[in-house]
Order: structure tokens, then C-alpha cells, then sequence
């Protein structure tokens, strides 16, 4: 299933023996490794769980993004114009939210961020059909976009802030009222185990039925344990931070379930539907793609669509947390979310590229920045490691998947 | 054959790149069944003509009629959904895809709305096994396959879906003797469900093995056509190089 | 006698307040008949040179301008001199004696910030969320609040627990900011320092997430409604009002008489500053910020600069202060 | 000679009758276009001498950085960099002139910008090896350069602005003494002039000679001359503008020569080095151009320290401009600098750009940027205004190849 | 011939790609002035086996040796610099590039230490003379020509330059008639010039005309070598396609 995601990476001998994608499992043991050290480094304070909650939160608007940016570069685009969409729709929703519907209803909550997706989706579209259609190179696009957007950020309120929110909108940027508790967080994380046991059996089970190899049994029960333990263990972290008022569990911040939301239906849709695999076709051989019958117009429409609607559901989450609408808001956040998206292994060539990979990208930069300001470091030290530790990280896998190739 | 109206034909195609004329009314057609073979020198333009065909290109003048009806091919899946099917001389494959997600590009297998990734490679290694061509392993990216082994996975693509018009740009020119065989035979076996086969092929042997009829194309012209049964090798190759017709009346209209 | 052409050059238009001083120089130079040019630099250096360059093309006869660094502008001031252009240096400090210096002094500015929070927390953890590192102000604002709380550091009473540039004084940045001061610190910070408005929004939003917003007092600049409603909701502690308002009438009125001829030095009320890092004497006019809190919010509400309903929006109850009841 | 800039472009009838490239055709149109708009806007500042000497002065930075953006994106890397070596190198030479060698004298000068330029290759050059030895995708790499040399910068100083330079250095900006004066000025026209003309008439006989086929001699006239016509317009233009001192003509900027110095040796080294025939080989197909015997790694080191060069020769000019040595100079040159090139006809897949079309694009954006000064727009507005005429004459271009492609 | 050291040589060379062993333990031979016929299915690792001779690969165990001197082809220059010109089966051209450029890609000629483009595009015009190809405009960049057309440049530019042993991976699988009898008369002619070559063709006939040995693969390994005065087309057919010798002593060492 995962063979779409490795261009020219040759197979990992033991990796492709667990069934593993080697860049995963590499940048999984970055970021553990980068943990670690901040955690030795801050004393302690790093790996607590009122940190990685905060660490999530903070994740949450480019984890968001970012999985949408994979289809854009798969597909040998380029979006830089999601900042300024975020800061745009972010500041329209701040708008509608406190002269339209600024009752403290979950409705009127509802409606500010439904009209907010559908102006992302509508930006999106408006630059994918430019891009397809006229065939301008979509730097170029996004690039006007970029300016456009973020002039009409400022213009929507003649630049002022526009605050507070209404508390029900809040709750997107998973503030003091923004996590589920814990109760729905141990209910959340049990469907996600029961869903993933009920998934690993079933594709087991119709692998062995149609005599396909599947791994051994005791491999399997080890991996999905893995996956199972995780879940737990997260769960466990995001119930150990209490409300500072009432002391319980705070649970799963809403935007962090928006985020892993989005990034569990965008690693379906790359793996089990059309679309997806449309996507990574084009970026592998547009030509191919078009003479195998696809509609490529149609689908770089769709991506960029989709791209508008993440930032939008970005820019929601950004508004809710900051609880104002700023026309600064998501200032350069086009260059996080493509670093995010390059770190996890998506290639600028197009074609290759990964949810997950992209995903764990975006903590580990946040980690980074996480990391470096508990240390208190001055911001430009701050730059020049974030700069360091980002080469080295990458240099490291591109080394360890070389080695593997021979 | 002459009274009924052939499985598809062209009239009078053009073609130009930004100045250089790649076909120059062109007019060739195809009756269920038959086997044409397309031949000409390098750069003679059957390659081109053939995107016609498979909406890979639109023509600057002439038309493209099927059972005598005209159609507008206006993009390679209209052409498929008239059951027109193409391998490319330039193979066409998403290298980064595996070899089923190639086979079935386009066209993928469902299952309640999503892939069927099991299936397709069960129908892959079925159809790949007709050709009885060495793969080592399905689930690799086709870019690391051999120049043969690429042929085959372009060929498996073209014959998967039942097609009533099969184009072959130079099938077999990357293939080893044995891989060449069972095209070979492949193509006999779809003659006779009835497939037209536009084949095209720089082997004058296997041509006069597989058509009924050769067309032979020099600079972008037709130079005339024959049946196969009524012309030798050594006549069709004074076409290709000198593109005069034989002296003697062997021409089919 | 020609019109007169002000050309202004503005550093970052993106920053709410400047909204406010456009308008003030407008008014004014509508009433004297004057013309209004204006550039923005989005915080390049490079882009104000140019910006004020156009500006002297489009005919400007004077020019006002908000520096974005007070040394990296000085070419564009000498420029103008060559071209007898005279230059009102506007809230920021230029070090040319051919420029009038009218500013609220910014150093002052941030002792202002740091006396607020000291008043209410003499002792404890501070946490200081600065400016824009590529923002020379910044460091200015964070020198003066650090001036006023040396004797305290160096006593011990108070403890920098950390301090962080906001990139771009961006809000979003100084929550993140602020939350992982607060996470490095158990939430044992004490006052937070903030050096203005906007980035007080961001760490307010951060003291809110773990229940600490109107506990931990917090200092701010620039009188933004948002900020207002804070301070009347009891989220903020106060924020340093300078009144742009009368800055920009000022800054008109010196940049026509300039333009019409008149000496710097002859200009009414005018003084001379020495202040800066060069100590370069200019002619300056130097107005007093007003610390804003809950008890004098209504100031406000008298001089126009807010509406009752915006400050007041949402605050109701015996707990609101008295400008809201 | 210019096939290598156009890959997939068909040939165009007419213009390649003229022996002349479309795209640059239609770019000098489009500027052509854009400067008479802003000109009646403007009610008649736009083409003023004044006007036209600062747009130049304004475009040498970008202009001068744009050629090495097109080695650099031709060979299918990126360059995010480029603004953090521009204010990191700026910020230096800022410091060493200041404290090291502050004399105002001309070797002084000189040896501030020997350094300066000497950091830069050596930055561009261990990027570049980064990139090209270790494999890691030029995008991180630079994006860690970005983050790091933008620490550096401040850490130089520790943020604090470096002022003032000496006069002798200031000359690089192109401020009141930074231009070469009337006499010089024609002294380097005329010399340009006779270039020009000796260049087209060795060519044509050369080819003349060979039996090769030559334009017309009325046509080969036509476009000598509208050559020569050019130079000449543009010393005059630079002459027209006085020094508001002397009333003297001021002349061609210093920062402006180097811009056209640089953009003609490139333009030379694209067309008739093996060096650049390299990197456009290598953008066409990396894995032919290792199998031609070419170096390919070396070349990739050689781009990236020639982008090191020329971002440094930015930075002397923009601190030289600035006469001052600031920690955000720089900022986002990056984004322009790119942009630039795109708008020139440089693809981002590889392969294909032009050195003229990139120093175009330079002028164009330059043109935007400082008509859109001239209107009274409010900024907000300015950005969206530029967002937009950016696409269209993005837009404008990509259609008529199309149509000329039919 | 067999006292003197072969040309150029393999000794136990293996190659494997994660895991696949495309070649193992390969030894091969080549003396001046031989036509060595390269055959095997499809995926049986020629092109890898080439692409270590050409310094394209380097191999994972095993030696190269010229003239009897163990060599490290580190890269293709490194080859090219020994005499070893290749044609390979991709064909390696940069696409952006006009058929100028691409035949001198890597050694362009020089005037004044600038390109010399008019002097390489007349000895272009010649070479490519010489194999009848019609090329519309040398000034196009190659993407937009025929996949003859380009195979003919690739050609010309093995060609252009003198090798000791020239390595051609297929060079007339996509050639039309005319262009396919120049090449072949163009490896008689080298052959008499005293080159080694390799010569990989699924063209049993073209092998038995032009070489004089043949080297049969299978899966990666040497299936056997043989006189092509000695042995018949049918039984490297069936060498071919069984893996297996045939029964009579027809092998060379
Ligand atoms: N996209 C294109 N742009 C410009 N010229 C083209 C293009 N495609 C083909 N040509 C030109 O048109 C002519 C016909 O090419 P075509 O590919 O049809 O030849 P062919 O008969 O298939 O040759 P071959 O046997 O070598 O495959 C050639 O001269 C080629 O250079
Ligand atoms: N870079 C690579 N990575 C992984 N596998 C490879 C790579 N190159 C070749 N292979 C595999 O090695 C085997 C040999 O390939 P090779 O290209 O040498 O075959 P060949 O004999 O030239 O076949 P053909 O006649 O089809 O050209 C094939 O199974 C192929 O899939
Ligand atoms: O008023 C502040 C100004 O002084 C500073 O320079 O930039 C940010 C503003 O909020
Ligand atoms: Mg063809
Ligand atoms: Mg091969």
C-alpha cells in the first residue's frame, strides 16, 4: 500500500520485512531523540504533560495544513498564498463571528466556520482553476494570492484586531474550554483502538483468504500493539493535564482532533481512494496521467480546493486561539507548512510524498521551537539551531536510507 | 468489407508543430478484425497519427470517423470509452506507481467505494502472466524495471480492458524473443474476437507475420497501402525508403 | 505660494495604530489645505529608501517619517537634505539635525510599561515579551523597562524568568511564546511585561489556557480597542496610550511650516533632545504617553479615542470598572 | 544559440524568423505596457528621468541576485538563503568596514567587499556540497542557511544597526556619490555601443563564412540598431538626472553597473561556457548529463557558491544603500528574487530559464513595486494591486506562447 | 586470441538492488575488433551489466579489467577517458537540449575557451549523415523528435568519438529499416577498425550477422557463451529461453 510514497527509494531489507516505511520509523526516532534532549536539557520539564499538550496544540494549525501542501507538491505545485488564506479567512470568520453571529451558540459557532471553509474553498478553487486551466505556473498564482489575501486581510477591518470571539468559536483553539475532557477522550481513543485492531484483522484476514503474503503472526500482534499502546499512551498524556479550575483531566484539545481528523481522512484518501492515487499518477508522469484517461484539470482544481478549505480550517483554529482576528495573522506560515511537508520526504520534483511523513514533519518542528523557547534562548540562537538541528535531522535520514539502498 | 463502413478511419489529418508539418492529410482506416501495419521511416509520423486516434492530440485539419459516424476525440478517456485502447512507444507509465496502480490507471477496481488493491494485483499477475514476462516483484515502483519489463506493463494496460480498436506503437521493440512471441500470439487471438489492431513496427518480418494490410507513411504522407498477401518485403521496403508505390497494381484504395 | 506636499513614510502599516495616526495627519493637513502622500515599508529597510524616494518624485515638499531603523534610514534623510527637503523624523528617533524630532520617547514608553506592573507586583517572576527583533524599538522599549526594574533585578526581588522577541510582533508568536515561558516556569510567573498591544493579546490568550488571565498582571502600548476591552474586563493591566491622535496633528502642522520656510528651531514649542544612542542634538517635541488602566479608562471614552461600547463590549456587573457603568 | 532556454516552447514563426525570443519579446512588451500605464496614472512622474534613475538603483539588488537564481533553480535546486546571505555577509562587511577598515579609502572599501564576497562563495559553497555530496534536498539545506545566517546576522551585533560606512564603500549603493558622473557614463555607453556592434557583425560574418544561415542584412540591421538605440536611451536617461548639488548629471549608478556587468557575464556564461551549458544539460536531465562524463556534483558546488557571490554583492549594495549594516536587510529577498526568475520564463521542475527573461522579470516587479508607490493607493490595496497585475501579466504571457504555439 | 589479454573483461561481477540480485557472478570477455552479441530475456540484468563496464554502476563485488590491468571505472568519465563510448538503452539524452549540444554533451568543442556551437553543429550535420537520419531542424531541443530520431542522436554521439570498446544497449530497437542497415553497416566498419563491441539486440538475426560470439543471460547470471559460426539461432533460442546449454560442445571458454 505504501509502495506510492517511494519514488526512488529502493526497498529496506528489514524494514519492508515488518512491512515498515523506513523514513517513518527514521523520523519517529528523530523526534524521540529530539524529545529526549530537550528533556534532559530543560530538566525534565520537556516530556511533561502539560507540555506536550501545549506541544499539540501548538502542532495543530500546521499539521492541519500540511497534509493538503503534500497533495499540492506531489501534484508539482506550489501554494504559497495558505498564509495569507488563513490570515483572510481567519479574519472573516473574526468578522462574521462578532457582528453576524456573535450569540454565544454552538450554531452561530458552526455557521462562522462553515462560511469560513466554503471562502477557503472558493479561494482554492479560484487559483486551481487559474493554475489548470490557464496554465500559469502556480508560484505565480499563489504568489498573487499571497499578496491579494493579505492586503485583503487588512482591508476587511482597516487593519484592526478584531476581538473577542464568541466563547463557543473559542473552543476551536483549544483554550480553557477548548478540549474534550477526559471522558470523551478515553471514548475517542478507544474507537480509534477498536478501529485499528477491526482494520488489521480484517486486511489480514482478506490477504490470507486470497493467499497474499501477510506478515507472521506474532509480528503483526507486535505492531499492532504498537499502534494500540500509542493511542493509549496519548490519551493518557492529554487526560494528565488538568483544568487549572476544576482540576480534572483536560483531555483532547479540539484543534488537535481537528488535526489528527484531517490527517487520519488524508492518509485514506491517499491510500484507498482514486483521487489519491490520481494525485500521486499525475506527479509521477502528468503525461501518463492525461493519457490514461484522468481529468488533470479537474484534479488540480480539487487539490487546490482542498488546500483552501485546510487553511481556512487553519486559519479557524488560529483565530479561536488567539480569541482575535489580526491581519497579521498566518504570516509566513506557507514556508512551516512547506518545510513540514519536504522534512517528512515530499519531493519538490513531485510524485513522492507522505501524509504520516509530513505529519511527523510538522512536530518535529514545532518540537524544535517547543523546545528551544523552555530553554530561553534568545530567538536569534533560537534560529540559528532550529536551522542546524533541521539540516541534521534530514542529512541523517537521507544518510540512513542511503545506506539502506546498498 | 468495402460496402461496410470501416471500424474507424481518418480523413484527410494534418498536422503541424509550430511550423513543421508531421502529417499532411492523412487518410487510413481499419475494418473489425483486421490488422493493419503501420510502417515508415523515422520521424514519418505515425506516432503522431496514432494520438489522433487515442485523443492524445487534436488534429489541425481532417476527420476521425468510427462506424462511419464522425466523433471528436478530444481527450485519450473519450477515445477509451469508444473502446479505443493505446500503448505508447514512450510507454506512458506513472513510475512511481507500482506496476497494478499502472495497470489499471484511470480505471482502478472499487470495493465499497475505495481501491481494491488485492484484487488488482491478483488481475495484474494474471494478465502479466499471458505474456509470461519476468517480474520480480509487483508492489516496486515500475521505475526500476527493466526496458522490457516496462513494454510489458504498458502492453498488460492496453489489453486489460476489452478493446474494439487496439493501437500497438511499436510493442515488442524493447521485448527478448520469447516476450515478443506471445504478443504475437496475443495479437492473433484478438484478430479473431474481432479487434482492429493498428500495429505499428519497424520489423518488416513480424508485420508481414501479423497484418493484412501495410500503410506506409514517408515525411508525414501516406505513400500508399497494400495487402499483405499481394506484396513481399522487399516491395514495402522500396516504399519505405524511396516512398514511391511498386511498379505493378497491388495498391488497396 | 505652491501647496504643500506631505509625503509620509510609514514602516509598517500593518501595525493596528498607525490606522489611527493616518488619520490624524490627514485631518489636520485637509484643514491646511495641504496634500497627503503615504508609503509603507512592511518593515524593510530597503523598501522605505525607495518608498521615500517615490514619495520626493510624486512632488513631496516635506516629509514625515516613522523610521523603521533610525540609522538605516539616515541616507534617505541626507538624500532629502541634498534636495532641500525637510524631514519631520516621526514617533521614531532620527539622529540628523536636519530632521524634527516629534515623538513620545520610546525608552520612556517602556519605563512607563515596567513602573504599571511594578505598582501592582513589587516582587516576583517577570516574563518579558518584546518586539520584533528587526525592530530597533524593540530593544529600546526593552532597555527602558529593564531601567526601571534594575534595582529590583539586581535586589533579587524580581527574577527575569525569560524574555523572548516576537517575530513580526506578531500575536500568534507571543502566545506560543508565552505558553512555553509559563510550561518552563510551573506557571510561576508573576507579571508579565508585554511591549505592546498586540502581543499582550497573544500572551493573554496563553494566561487564559491555564486559567491565569486577569491573575498575572500585564502591561501593553498602543491603546488598541482590543486591549481596552481587556483592561476593562480585568485581562490586562493597562497599556501606554500615546496619543496618536495629537501626534499626528503635531507632526502636520511642523511638516507645513517647515515646508513653508520656517526654521526648525522656530518651530512652536519646540525644544532640543540629545537623548539618543549618538547623542546628536535635534529639535524635537517630545509628548507625554498616558499609562491607561482600569481606573482611567474613561479618558478615553472623553477624548474620543474609543467608544464606550467598544471599551466596554461584553463587561457588565459590579466587577466592571467605572468608565463602564 | 537560445535553445536551451525554451524546452518545451514550439517554435514561434515570426519571432524566430527575427532570430528573437518570444517570451523576451512579450516581457519587454509587457513592461513597456505597465510603465506607460503607471505614466498616465501618474499623471506624467512615472517616465521622468528621476523616477526611471531610482527604479534603477531599485532593481540592482534583485536584479543582480536573479541570474544566480537561475543556475540555481535550472539544476532543480532552490535557494531559500539568499536573503539571510545578503543581510548576514551585509551585516559583516558592515562591521569590518567599520571597525577594521574604516579609513575612507578606495583599497579599504575594496577590501571590505573582497571579504564580504569571499564569505559569500564560502557559505554558497558549503551549502552547495551539503546539497550535492550529501544529497540532502537543496530546499532544507537552504532553509536551514535561512534560519542560521539570519541568526548570524544578529548575532554579529547582537541586533544592533552598524553605521555609518565609509564614503569609499558607500559608492556601492548608489547614493549621492555613488554614480560614475556624465563623462563616464558615456565613456562606458560608447564602449557598449561598439561591443554590441562588433559582437553582431563577428557572428555574422563568422556564419557567413561557414555557409551557415544569417538574418537579412536590412533585418540584422533593424535589430543592431534598436540595440544600439537602447544604450543610448539609457545613458541619456541616466545623464538627465542631476545631482541636486552640482545640477551635474549624476549618471549610471555604481549599483546599477555591477547589475548590468553581472547580467551581461551571465547571460556570456550561459550561452558560450561549457559551465553553463552544464547546468542546463543536468536541469534537462540530471542522469544524462552524469553519464555525458559531466562532474555533476562540482557543477552543483560551483552554483551554489556563485549564488553566494552574487547574494554578498547584494549585500554590499543594499548596506552600501542603507549606509548601514541592519540585521533584517534582506528579509525575504528570497520570495522576489524567485519570483523574478519565474516571471523570466525559469521553470521550477528544471531545465528550462533565461538570464535577459530573469533580469526582465528583476524589472518588472521593480516596476510594480515602485508605480504602485507613485499611485496614492492606500498599501493594503497596493498589495492586492500588485497580486493581481502579477498575474495577468503572468497570465498575458502564458497565453500568447499558446497561441503561437498553434 | 587467447594468449593475448581480452580488450575488456568482467570477473565475477555481482550487483544487487536491495535486495534483488540483478547480476551474479558475471564474467565476460571482449578482444579487439569483436562484435560480441549480448542476449537474454527481459530483466536478465544486460543493461546492468553494461552500466558497470560504462561507470554508470559501480559493482558490488567482482573486477573489471582492460588489456589485462584491473581498472575502477569510479564514474563515467572515468570510462569515457579509457576509450569506452555507450549507447544505453534510455538513450541519456537532455531533453532541453538541441541535437548539437547533446551529441558533444560533456566534450563540447571550444573556440577562444567559448562553446564553439557552429563547428559542432556541422560535424553534427556530418555524423548524423552518415546514418540517413532525417532530422527536421538541429536546432530544436531533442524532447520534440521521434523516438528514432532521438535514438539516432544517441547513437551519433557514441560514435563521434573513437572508442577502444563501444557499448551499444539496443541501438536499433526503435530504428526504422534504412536507419537499422546503417548502423549495422557502421558496426561491420568499426569492427574493421579493430573496436570491441557490445552489442545487446532481441534481434536474433542482426546478432548472427554481426557478431561473432554470443552471450547468453539468464536471471542475472551467465548462461553460457558461444561461436556464432558454431552454433544456430535456434539454439540460443532455446538457450535464451530455458537457461540451459545445448546438448554439443559448442562453448568457448
Ligand atoms: N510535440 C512535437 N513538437 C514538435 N515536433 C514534433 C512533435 N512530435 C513530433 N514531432 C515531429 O514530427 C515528426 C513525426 O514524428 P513521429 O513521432 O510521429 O514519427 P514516427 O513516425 O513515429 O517516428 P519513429 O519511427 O522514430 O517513432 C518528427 O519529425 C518529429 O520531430
Ligand atoms: N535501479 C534498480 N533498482 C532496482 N532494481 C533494478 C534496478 N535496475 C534494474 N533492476 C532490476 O534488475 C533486473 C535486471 O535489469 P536490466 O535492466 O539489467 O535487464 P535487461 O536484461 O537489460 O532487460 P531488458 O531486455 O528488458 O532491457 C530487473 O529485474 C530489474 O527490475
Ligand atoms: O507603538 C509601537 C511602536 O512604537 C513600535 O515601534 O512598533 C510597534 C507599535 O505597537
Ligand atoms: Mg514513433
Ligand atoms: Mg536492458
Amino acid at each position: 500500500m505504501q509502495s506510492i510514497k517511494t519514488t526512488a527509494a529502493p526497498p529496506k531489507r528489514l524494514m519492508s520485512q515488518l512491512g515498515l516505511d523506513a523514513r517513518l520509523v527514521f523520523m519517529v526516532a528523530a523526534i524521540a531523540g529530539i524529545w529526549l534532549a530537550f528533556h534532559l536539557l530543560t530538566g525534565g520539564i520537556f516530556l511533561t504533560a502539560r507540555n506536550l499538550w501545549n506541544l499539540s496544540v501548538q502542532t495543530a494549525s500546521v499539521g492541519v495544513m500540511v497534509s493538503g501542501m503534500v497533495l499540492v507538491i506531489v501534484m508539482r505545485n506550489i501554494d504559497l498564498s495558505i498564509g495569507s488564506i488563513l490570515g483572510f479567512t481567519g479574519m472573516f470568520m473574526a468578522v462574521i463571528n462578532t457582528q453576524l453571529f456573535s450569540q454565544n451558540t454552538w450554531w452561530a459557532a458552526l455557521l462562522t466556520l462553515l462560511l469560513g471553509l466554503l471562502l477557503g474553498v472558493l479561494v482554492g478553487v479560484i487559483q486551481g482553476t487559474w493554475v489548470a486551466v490557464l496554465g500559469v505556473p502556480s508560484f505565480i498564482v499563489t504568489l498573487g494570492g499571497l499578496l491579494i489575501f493579505r492586503g485583503g486581510a487588512w482591508l476587511l477591518t482597516s487593519g484592526q484586531t478584531v476581538a473577542p470571539l464568541s466563547e463557543s468559536f473559542q473552543i476551536l483553539g483549544g483554550g480553557l474550554n477548548g478540549s474534550i475532557g477526559g471522558l470523551w477522550s478515553w471514548i475517542v481513543g478507544v474507537a480509534i483502538m477498536a478501529a485499528i485492531l477491526l482494520a488489521d484483522l480484517r486486511v489480514y484476514q482478506q490477504r490470507a483468504r486470497r493467499g497474499l503474503p501477510n506478515r507472521s503472526v506474532p509480528l503483526q500482534a507486535l505492531l499492532t500493539g504498537a499502534s494500540l499502546l500509542l493511542v493509549l499512551a496519548f490519551v493518557l498524556v492529554m487526560n494528565s493535564y488538568p483544568d487549572p479550575r476544576s482540576g480534572l483531566p483536560r483531555g483532547i484539545p479540539v484543534p488537535v482532533l481537528l488535526m489528527l481528523g484531517v490527517t487520519a481522512i488524508m492518509m485514506w484518501v491517499v491510500r484507498a481512494t482514486r483521487f489519491g492515487r490520481y494525485v500521486f499518477a499525475y506527479g509521477g508522469n502528468p503525461e501518463a496521467a492525461r493519457l490514461a484517461g484522468i481529468n488533470t484539470k479537474r484534479l488540480t482544481i480539487m487539490v487546490f480546493g482542498l488546500m483552501g478549505l485546510l487553511a481556512a480550517l487553519a486559519g479557524a483554529i488560529q483565530t479561536a486561539r488567539l480569541n482575535a482576528g489580526t491581519n497579521s495573522t498566518g504570516t509566513l506560515a506557507e514556508l512551516s507548512v512547506i518545510a513540514a511537508a519536504v522534512i517528512g520526504g515530499t519531493s519538490l520534483s513531485g510524485g513522492t510524498g507522505s501524509i504520516p511523513g509530513a505529519f511527523l514533519g510538522a512536530i518535529l518542528m514545532a518540537s524544535l521551537i517547543n523546545g528551544m523557547l523552555l530553554l530561553d534562548l534568545p530567538s536569534a540562537w533560537q534560529n540559528v539551531v532550529q536551522g542546524l538541528v533541521l539540516m541534521l535531522a534530514v542529512t541523517l535520514d537521507v544518510l540512513v536510507q542511503k545506506r539502506r539502498a546498498k | 468489407m468495402a460496402t461496410q463502413a470501416p471500424l474507424i478511419e481518418t480523413r484527410g489529418i494534418s498536422k503541424s508543430f509550430g511550423g513543421i508539418h508531421a502529417l499532411q492529410d492523412v487518410s487510413v482506416a481499419l475494418a473489425p478484425g483486421e490488422v493493419l501495419g503501420l510502417l515508415g521511416h523515422n520521424g514519418a509520423g505515425k506516432s503522431t497519427l496514432i494520438k489522433m486516434l487515442s485523443g492524445a492530440y487534436t488534429p489541425d485539419a481532417g476527420q476521425i470517423l468510427m462506424n462511419g459516424q464522425e466523433v471528436r476525440l478530444s481527450s485519450p478517456r473519450t477515445a477509451q470509452n469508444l473502446g479505443i485502447e493505446t500503448i505508447y512507444q514512450n510507454l506512458a507509465l506513472a513510475d512511481n506507481l507500482d506496476v497494478a496502480a499502472n495497470i489499471f490507471l484511470g480505471r482502478e477496481l472499487l470495493r465499497g467505494g475505495t481501491l481494491d488493491e488485492d484484487t488488482m494485483e491478483l488481475e495484474s499477475r494474471k494478465v502479466l502472466d499471458r505474456l509470461k514476462v519476468n517480474l520480480p516483484d509487483l508492489k516496486k515502483p515500475v521505475f526500476n524495471f527493466s526496458g522490457g519489463q516496462r513494454q510489458c506493463i504498458a502492453i498488460s494496460r492496453a489489453i486489460y480492458f476489452k478493446a474494439k480498436v487496439l493501437i500497438m506503437d511499436e510493442p515488442t521493440a524493447a521485448l527478448g524473443p520469447q516476450e515478443t512471441a506471445q504478443v504475437n500470439e496475443l495479437i492473433q487471438s484478438l484478430k479473431q474476437e474481432g479487434v482492429g489492431i493498428f500495429l505499428i513496427s519497424h520489423d518488416l518480418h513480424d508485420v508481414f507475420d501479423l497484418a493484412d494490410r501495410v500503410t506506409v507513411m514517408k515525411n508525414g504522407q501516406v505513400v500508399g497501402s497494400a495487402l499483405t498477401s499481394q506484396i513481399t518485403q522487399d516491395e514495402v521496403l522500396e516504399m519505405i525508403i524511396a516512398g514511391k508505390l511498386p511498379r505493378r497494381e497491388v495498391l488497396t484504395p | 505660494q505652491k501647496q504643500v506636499v506631505v509625503g509620509v513614510s510609514w514602516s509598517n502599516f500593518q501595525e493596528e495604530r498607525w490606522k489611527t495616526d493616518e488619520a490624524a495627519i490627514k485631518t489636520q493637513l485637509d484643514k491646511m489645505g495641504a496634500k497627503y502622500l503615504s508609503a509603507d515599508a512592511q518593515s524593510s529597510n530597503e523598501k522605505q529608501l525607495s518608498d521615500i524616494e517615490s514619495l520626493v518624485t510624486r512632488g513631496a515638499t516635506v516629509l514625515i517619517v516613522l523610521a523603521q531603523d533610525s540609522e538605516a534610514v539616515l541616507p534617505a534623510i541626507t538624500k532629502a537634505k541634498a534636495d532641500g527637503i525637510p524631514v519631520v523624523s516621526y514617533d521614531r528617533l532620527i539622529e540628523d539635525p536636519w530632521a524634527f524630532y516629534i515623538s513620545f520617547d520610546n525608552k520612556e514608553v517602556g519605563r512607563l510599561q515596567a513602573r504599571m506592573i511594578l505598582g501592582v507586583k513589587p516582587k516576583g517572576n517577570y516574563a518579558f515579551i518584546k518586539g520584533s527583533p528587526s525592530d530597533p524599538n524593540a530593544a529600546l522599549l526593552y532597555a527602558g523597562q529593564l531601567e526601571v526594574l534594575d534595582k529590583a533585578i539586581k535586589s533579587g526581588a524580581i527574577k527575569n524568568v525569560g524574555n523572548q522577541f516576537t517575530e513580526g510582533w506578531k500575536p500568534e508568536v507571543a502566545q506560543t511564546n508565552m505558553e512555553q515561558i509559563l510550561t518552563a516556569n510551573q506557571n510561576k510567573v508573576d507579571a508579565v511585561v508585554a511591549s505592546n498591544d498586540g502581543t499582550a493579546g497573544g500572551a493573554v490568550a496563553a494566561l487564559a489556557s491555564v486559567g491565569l488571565a486577569g491573575k498575572v498582571p500585564i502591561s501593553g502600548q498602543d491603546a488598541d480597542k482590543a486591549a481596552l476591552n481587556r483592561i476593562a474586563r480585568g485581562l490586562q493591566t493597562g497599556t501606554v496610550w500615546k496619543d496618536s491622535r495629537t501626534l499626528g496633528t503635531e507632526a502636520a502642522k511642523i511638516a507645513v511650516q517647515l515646508a513653508n520656510g520656517a526654521k526648525l528651531s522656530a518651530v512652536m514649542g519646540s525644544g532640543t533632545f540629545n537623548g539618543g544612542p549618538k547623542k546628536v542634538t535635534v529639535n524635537s517635541i517630545l509628548l507625554k504617553p498616558v499609562v491607561i488602566t482600569r481606573s482611567n479608562l474613561g479618558t478615553l471614552i472623553t477624548a474620543k479615542w474609543a467608544t464606550k461600547a467598544e471599551i466596554c463590549n461584553g463587561v457588565t456587573g459590579t466587577a466592571a470598572p467605572v468608565a463602564c457603568k
